[in-house]
């Protein structure tokens, strides 16, 4: 099925890109992600991190469907 | 006001909880988070904050909603910047009224705690000797949760 | 600015938080108290404090130094109204900077929660009725502390 | 010995006065306050208060010495 995968702050920077298209046959986010660390080793350093499917903050074994975006979050940051 | 907002300009910390003045109410409590000049040994000079907003606004207002559920308070805001920061600018604000302090103060804290934990906001920070670097959450590291496999 | 004072005027929470900005501190937390509409079922126009200075300034600045001793702070002050307030007007003020929020939060309620029990403030309510009373602090007579026999 | 006594806020009012000063054999501030209580009923309804000597909190079994200013101070209300 077809993914857009979209990295954020470190792990944009990591990747070398904020966005890709992908083929895949990852059934979970957490699938999903060894894949992109097997592209981009960069993004094997960082130990905790969230994950996002379609705007909706999700676990790293929701089930993927066709067509979804998932957005990849380093540890975040915020105050 | 807005629950929750993301600002790419200066907060005002004194129109923030002017916002929330209410005359039923004898207490108020207001976090704010400053830029400070050092973490981890490294001098830092300013911060960059990369805010994801859709998401951050959608779980911030979340956040704040919990809270107004799970206290005994009569309003409750947070702000968060996005860009460019000097030392001492204010980072994020969090203001809490109610009729008595102690929910106030846990009320304020909950939501000060949870932002930190959930909202998509990484920050960058440029150091003295000229380098910067993105800031891991410790804390959210050693707290396990939320780890990818 | 003085640790402790005591304020014949409105008190200026902005004012305030600006005295206390530290560039080495990443969190802030102020407590306000305000004057509100109501108190056990009765509808309040306005309040009187009467204060006896003397003590109130020393008992004030012991608080203060206090929290400085017991948590990782920078900076933390408070001031106190007294004569007549309105609707809405601070009462009174405390603020602490810290490097790091947890001791902030804690500061701040010790100094709060050490100044209702300790400082010479008596408080007098004027009720929409016509009535005035002084206010009785009923927690600290359940905590029974300092009874007289 | 001889002692000033002075009232706040309630106990002013409720003494009628805002200070006094007295000939005493009280001991402590307990003792003085029950003598001021058979002088002003109205002080006798109040059951938690704080006592200073000479702008100084002080205990209800503080000694007293002559000369003392002994501060009375209903149940306090500040914030």
């Amino acid at each position: 099925m077809s993914i857009i995968v979209r990295y954020f702050a470190a792990f944009r920077e990591a990747a070398g890109l904020a966005e890709e298209h992908v083929d895949t046959t990852a059934a979970t986010p957490a699938a999903l992600f060894a894949e992109c660390v097997a592209r981009h080793s960069a993004l094997e350093r960082y130990t905790a991190s969230l994950v996002a499917i379609n705007d909706e903050m999700a676990g790293w074994e929701s089930e993927l469907s066709d067509g979804d975006e998932v957005l990849f979050f380093p540890p975040v940051a915020g105050g | 006001m807005k629950r929750f907002s993301v600002s790419a300009g200066p907060i005002d910390p004194d129109g923030f909880r002017r916002a929330l003045v209410d005359p039923s109410c004898g207490a108020y409590v207001q976090f704010e988070g400053w830029v400070r000049d050092h973490n981890e040994g490294q001098q830092v000079l300013r911060l960059e904050y990369e805010v994801y907003e859709p998401l951050a606004v959608k779980e911030g207002l979340l956040i704040v909603d919990e809270a107004m559920e799970r206290f005994e308070i009569s309003r409750a805001a947070a702000s968060h910047r996005s860009g460019l920061l000097e030392l001492t600018d204010v980072a994020v604000v969090v203001g809490v009224s109610a009729a008595h302090r102690g929910p106030a103060f846990d009320a304020c804290r909950y939501i000060i705690d949870q932002a930190k934990l959930r909202l998509p906001i990484w920050k960058k920070e440029h150091y003295a000797n000229g380098a910067a670097e993105w800031v891991n959450c410790r804390h959210c590291a050693e707290a396990g949760h939320a780890h990818h496999p």
